[in-house]
């Protein structure tokens, strides 16, 4: 006891003007807290199959409508008896992220490569089916968190690969590769993600052959990976500036040709450098799927606000209750994103202080 | 051929024919787009051109900050969207950076639970994406206001509903233009008179009365006219007539949900940006100031913040290009900003898809270059300067 | 004679921007010969032994290494490059790899040497250098005297007929330059052609067949050992070699 | 900067790969468009029609529980696709917002845009579209809440006014408050469910949109009983698919289908006497079921389409009685819809 009064006064009432932040500190926390938790726990309703049983809560949450509607949400229209497939793809992303998070495991390499290149063709084998003795879904019919995460992963896998290239180019002796990596970044980078999916979702078969077109959700991921890989080059070219000039002529000197000394040398220094701002982005983009709703695509925040139209669930609690629980779906998602980039560093700050 | 290979064997010649070829490719590509897309226009008989920019767009919108009506020209149009883009923005990025520094400085306070606040608020606000919270506030706003008939009101003059806040406000008589433009000189001029006073300070050591007088004379100068020609503005007050309150400066929820998501947002940004760029300045200069006996606001004030901006000027920019870009998202929630009003409603009731866009895009790609040429600049200069 | 000639060099000019770095530069150097360049700070030595495995692109005059003439031709440029072995003062070591991956990095992806004989022989040369027990440590393990002698067992895993030193001591503490021109001294011993830009002058007196002193960009003065020591022609020269020895 | 200079080597073999692929790519694109001529054709060769419908506008087109797509607009595209592929399900449905619906029609993101649009001139002559025939016969108005005591849209004088954006609505509300010398204010929302929600938390005074469209959001409202439509109908809003212009023969094939329909319902061919009929005397209705002539080939079909049309998807009546009429939740009077004998505005040309 005494030993957290000295601690407080230590901490928290040093001086006369920490204490009065301390004092506005504590009721702000008290504040919020209580709002939340009789927002969401005590005036909220927790049973129901429509907005009747919300009525009686007029100021709390209503959770039936998150409960009853849970299935679209994660899955969209995605037929019921097919939704095996989904599942098995969330298994196996969740399964290779842990192998690759878990730090005893050696063969961490393999595990990267197999999640880059295997995993998106079997994902895509899986989701959309068509053969062997999978039945076709078409992707208008995906829906929900599964979308949001098909176009945050594609996103990713095309991203990181795509921006090495431009970063490379960025950095090329050669002008006019670099100043054509130049335009493609300062482009996309420059203009809102609205207007690039608008020009992706409805634009696009303008500029292609007449009668040349290929699916809407490709589009928008084509759309997502063209803006993510714009950032990523530039977070990866400030990683190539971090490694030290000598380490590019000791490469050239030893006789290894540009990409050999980019894959065996450089990259993999620079990556590492660049991860915090890698994550960042991978983050960014997460966050950025929100905007495919504006286009009519249903990711998670666009199905959600697609049923608060529902007639059966017409009702001044629900669109709040809808929101909050999207941004809770995806500040866990980002969170746990920021929180392992930061360990990652840790673990690379503490390695770098033995060099 | 023979010179091709010979060509080839040479780096020179590889990175020529390389470049060569991309140059090729690239033109190759635009022609492709260019002409795939002329072709699809013609052939359905799309009206193309910026000859619309001329017609009337027979429809109203419900912010504009220059005259705008139904009559007006899709020109107009667009000026009142970049216009709305601007305020949203101006704001956005004054209390973006007002809330970012607080808060990033506060995650460096010696009071743990300031800091654990602040690092709370860091935490939500970076991770939630921008839309959801921008769809949020607007919700919250609309939901929770009361009818205009039930306002909150503060002594007949501020009124919070569900379609705005409404304050006190004035208007320009005849000759109130004038004086507006004369305060707005004489703003002006006291920026390069007290760059004057400082000059002088720091060349003599004494305090020069140049601000003093100047300002001095401002409000002579004012009074005497407001004395010989009388006050040329009348208040403004907003007041309920029929359905909604009218008068007054207003402020509709659309703007104020995706204000305040846009600050909210884009401070933690900028709180982590300055939390950073303190903690770049080396521990050694808070020392050395300490050392010197500098109090910890000044040492923070003159050592500290001063070497801090260098690093965080840079990322600062790019948040507040981002806030710009973002302030995109407006199209879901019905604010009249560019891409909303301009992309949006206007692209549909003309069906110029092509030519919107192009503009549209231009104008954002156009900010986006300026300010980085701007940021060049800077960084030229800071580091000269290190030098 | 010519034949005999490893390394030729004539005329050789280059800039940096308007600034003249080395102005008409000659010289030969013989299979088997060991020469140490010395000189001021900025009068081009670094530069001159970095045109010769193309890190610098000189802008006139030729090189020719092993009678193949140092032009824009990549393949001409390859070849020198794995003939041609260089340290640097700051090792410039691979931080991401283990000592041994250092070592067998570029036998296995230039020359496409099996793994495991790039290892044996990267053992062996880790032998030379006498540093076999830390083929399993990351450089940033190791001391700069150690990581140095990585750098030249490094080099050798090329067998290279040709090494060029750029200062390979000048960042390191005064112990751990000794164990680094051991290392040296005993490679001369064996018979490569070695080139040094280098300012230890007990180090060119034992084992150097030329020293050359270069001082603004052009060589003035050029001599055995002994005699470049004990008797130098030039002003400049002794000039320098007074400041040198006044450390 | 001399140490970024590399041997060009795999550089050039990455760029000289693109640039080979790049034109490949052309080439199978060049091949493909070579091809490709006719909507019909496209859309027989893909299997599928594509069809854009509005995002959920109960009557016209919304999706039910389970995702599947109703309404007089849906009942169109799947007519269609019957028509043309032979199966009522061979339809992509694809909900556009109002903003986009055009763009996406030019660009040929769909094939058909069925989405309760209003035929004008300016988007007939200009946006390079085609309008093929009324469905349905509208008129704006305006929804209010009760207790605000207006009784006709001449009292919403300084109203705030919740719209649907790039809309015929948006620019007919303009016109209302204008040329009745009042003031309002708008919102315009990019979806009509974010229009008819602002306007239900108290956002708006009024939410105007096609009669309609006003029963059917009525239906979404909190309360529904509180909120009433007032009876001005203040623009004409003639509803049509419409098809990109330059294509004169999907243009027909998608017209004859609502002929067909309407022709149908004319007749008293329905869904449940459709194959009964084959046998009928009466000469419009063996054309018309493809008994007699040669119809269907001449607009690039087979001559059963509309049989398969009324069998899957019955008649224009049967369609607007399951949708909008008695036999849905709008109980909406056939009104202008019924048929010219009915002394509605419904008037097909004959199949002969």
């Amino acid at each position: 006891m005494r030993s957290i009064l000295k601690w407080s006064r230590e901490n928290l009432f040093a001086t006369r003007m920490n204490a009065v932040m301390s004092v506005l500190s504590i009721w702000l926390v008290y504040v919020a807290i209580e709002g939340v938790f009789s927002w969401a726990l005590i005036n909220a309703s927790f049973i129901g199959t429509d907005k009747a049983s919300c009525a009686a809560n007029p100021h709390g949450a209503c959770w039936p409508f998150v409960t009853a509607k849970l299935n679209q949400f994660v899955y969209g229209n995605y037929p019921m008896g097919e939704q095996w497939r989904v599942n098995i793809v969330f298994a196996l992303g969740a399964f290779g992220l842990g192998l690759l998070m878990t730090k005893r495991v050696s063969f961490k390499k393999e595990v990267a490569v197999l999640m880059l290149t295997v995993y998106p063709v079997l994902t895509f084998i899986l989701l959309s089916g068509g053969f062997l003795g999978l039945s076709y879904v078409e992707t208008n019919q995906w829906g929900g968190l599964l979308v949001t995460l098909v176009i945050a992963v594609t996103g990713i896998v095309v991203s990181l690969p795509l921006g090495i290239l431009l970063a490379l180019g960025r950095r090329s002796e050669l002008p006019i590769i670099r100043i054509m990596s130049i335009g493609f970044i300062e482009f996309w980078r420059g203009v809102p993600l609205i207007t690039v999916l608008f020009m992706a979702s409805v634009m696009l078969p303008l500029f292609l052959p007449e009668g040349m077109n290929f699916d809407a959700l490709l589009r928008c991921l084509i759309g997502v990976s063209m803006f993510a890989s714009a950032y990523m080059a530039e977070v990866i070219r400030g990683g190539l500036q971090a490694i030290p000039k000598g380490q590019y002529e000791a490469a050239k000197s030893l006789g290894l040709s540009y990409w050999k000394s980019m894959r065996l040398i450089i990259l993999p220094q620079a990556l590492v450098v660049s991860i915090p701002g890698i994550v960042n982005t991978f983050i960014g983009l997460f966050k950025d799927t929100t905007l495919v709703m504006i286009v009519g695509i249903f990711d998670l925040l666009g199905i959600i606000s697609f049923h608060f139209t529902d007639p059966n669930w017409t009702s001044p609690q629900v669109p709040i209750t809808g929101f909050v629980f999207a941004g809770l779906v995806f500040w866990v998602f980002c969170f746990a994103m920021s929180h392992y980039s930061k360990s990652v560093e840790r673990r690379f700050s503490v390695t770098g202080e033995n060099k | 051929m023979n010179t091709v290979f010979s060509l080839w064997s040479s780096q020179k010649g590889r990175n020529l024919i390389v470049q060569l070829l991309m140059v090729a490719g690239f033109l190759g590509l635009v022609w492709w787009l260019v002409d795939n897309t002329v072709a699809n226009l013609a052939r359905q008989n799309v009206a193309t051109g910026f000859g619309f920019l001329e017609n009337n767009t027979g429809f109203d919108i419900n912010q504009k900050l220059i005259a705008y009506d139904e009559s007006s020209s899709y020109q107009r149009l667009l000026l009142v969207g970049l216009l709305n883009t601007a305020i949203v923005s101006v704001l956005g990025i004054f209390f973006a950076t007002l809330i970012g520094f607080m808060v990033g400085l506060a995650r460096l306070s010696d009071n743990w639970l300031v800091s654990k606040l602040a690092f709370l608020y860091v935490e939500i606000f970076r991770n939630l994406p921008l839309l959801i919270q921008i769809l949020f506030w607007y919700v919250l706003l609309i939901e929770i206001l009361p009818h205009p008939r039930n306002s909150f009101a503060l002594g007949d003059m501020f009124f919070l509903n569900n379609r705005g806040l409404y304050l006190p406000w004035f208007t320009s008589l005849s000759g109130g233009n004038i004086v507006l433009w004369a305060i707005a000189l004489f703003g002006v001029g006291w920026f390069f008179v007290s760059r004057q006073a400082q000059k002088r300070r720091e060349l003599t050591g004494q305090k020069s009365s140049y601000t003093r007088h100047y300002f001095i004379l401002g409000v002579i100068a004012l009074a005497g006219y407001l004395s010989l020609w009388g006050v040329p503005f009348e208040p403004n007050l907003p007041a309920l007539k029929g359905f909604n309150f009218r008068g007054g400066l207003s402020f509709t929820p659309e703007f104020v949900a995706l204000l305040v998501a846009l600050s909210l947002y884009t401070a933690s940004f900028i709180a982590e940006i300055v939390r950073a760029g303190v903690l770049c300045v080396a521990k050694g200069q808070f020392e050395a100031a300490k050392a010197l006996g500098l109090p910890t606001n000044v040492a923070m004030n003159k050592v500290i913040i001063p070497q801090a901006m260098r690093v965080i000027i840079p990322p600062l920019t790019s948040q507040y290009l981002n806030l710009t870009k973002n302030s995109s998202l407006a199209a879901a929630i019905a604010y009249p900003e560019l891409v909303s009003v301009f992309a949006g409603t206007a692209l549909n009731q003309t069906g110029q898809a092509v030519e919107i866009i192009f503009i549209t895009m231009s104008i954002y790609l156009f900010l986006s270059l300026l300010t980085s040429f701007l940021m060049n600049i800077y960084n030229a200069r800071v580091a000269l300067v290190e030098k | 004679m010519s034949e005999k000639h490893i390394i030729e060099i004539t005329h050789l000019d280059k800039y940096f921007g308007d600034f003249h770095v080395l102005k008409n530069i000659n010289l030969s150097v013989a299979a088997g010969e060991r020469i140490v360049i010395c000189g001021p700070s900025g009068s081009g030595k670094s530069t001159l032994i970095r045109c010769i495995n193309h890190l610098e692109q000189h802008d006139g005059g030729e090189i020719i290494v092993e009678g193949i003439p140092l032009n824009d031709s990549v393949k001409n440029i390859d070849f020198i490059r794995s003939e041609v072995g260089m340290v640097f003062q700051q090792f410039n070591l691979f931080p991401h790899m283990t000592v041994l991956e250092n070592c067998i990095l570029a036998p296995v992806w230039v020359k496409g040497v099996p793994r495991a004989e790039a290892e044996m022989l990267a053992l062996q040369y880790l032998e030379r250098v006498r540093i076999p027990d830390q083929a399993d440590k990351y450089p940033g393990q190791l001391s700069g005297g150690q990581q140095q002698r990585v750098a030249i067992a490094r080099s050798l895993c090329m067998q290279p007929r040709i090494m060029l030193f750029d200062e390979p001591t000048s960042a390191l503490d005064p112990e751990m330059i000794k164990e680094v021109l051991e290392v040296m001294v005993d490679l001369a011993e064996q018979g490569m052609t070695m080139l040094c830009v280098t300012h230890e002058m007990g180090f060119a007196r034992r084992v150097a067949d030329r020293v050359i002193f270069m001082d603004e960009g052009e060589i003035i003065e050029e001599n055995t050992p002994a005699a470049f020591f004990d008797n130098p022609q030039n002003d400049r020269t002794k000039l320098f070699l007074s400041q040198i020895i006044g450390d | 900067m001399n140490f970024l200079k590399w041997p060009g080597v795999k550089v050039s073999k990455v760029g000289l790969f693109s640039f080979v692929s790049f034109f490949l790519f052309l080439a199978l694109a060049h091949l493909q468009s070579a091809k490709a001529d006719t909507t019909l054709d496209l859309v027989k060769k893909r299997g599928e029609l594509s069809c854009g419908v509005s995002q959920g506008l109960q009557g016209f087109s919304a999706p039910d529980d389970k995702g599947r797509w109703h309404g007089i607009d849906v009942d169109f595209c799947r007519a269609v696709a019957v028509a043309v592929l032979g199966d009522a399900e061979a339809v992509k449905i694809v909900p556009l917002s109002a903003k986009v619906r055009f763009t996406a029609l030019q660009s040929g993101e769909i094939d058909l845009l069925a989405r309760n649009t209003t035929w004008t001139m300016h988007r007939d002559t200009a946006l390079g579209i085609q309008f093929v025939g009324v469905n349905y016969y509208d008129g704006q108005g305006f929804i209010v809440r009760k207790d605000i005591g207006v009784t006709n849209a001449r009292e919403l004088d300084g109203a705030s006014i919740c719209v649907n954006a790039g809309t015929t609505t948006e620019l007919n509300v303009a016109d209302f408050f204008r040329s009745n010398g009042m003031d309002y204010e708008i919102s315009s929302y990019e979806k009509s469910e974010e229009a008819v929600a602002a306007y239900d938390a108290g956002r708006c005074d009024a939410y105007t949109t096609d009669q309609s469209g006003l029963y059917a959001q009525r239906q979404r409202l909190i309360d529904p009983d509180a909120h009433m439509v007032l009876p001005d109908v203040i623009s004409k809003e003639p509803l049509s698919p419409v098809v990109r212009q330059g294509d004169d023969v999907w243009a027909d094939v998608v017209r004859w289908v609502h002929y067909a329909m309407l022709n149908a319902e004319e007749l008293g061919v329905n869904a449940q006497n459709v194959d009964k009929l084959q046998e009928s005397i009466n000469p419009s209705i063996r054309r018309l079921l493809g008994v007699e002539g040669a119809y269907g080939e001449s607009l690039g079909l087979d001559n059963k389409w509309a049989a398969r049309i009324i069998r899957k998807v019955g008649n224009y009546g049967e369609s607007f009685d399951r949708n909008l009429g008695a036999g849905s939740q709008l109980k909406i009077e056939r009104g202008l819809n019924a048929l010219w004998s009915n002394g509605g505005l419904q008037f097909a040309p004959p199949i002969r």
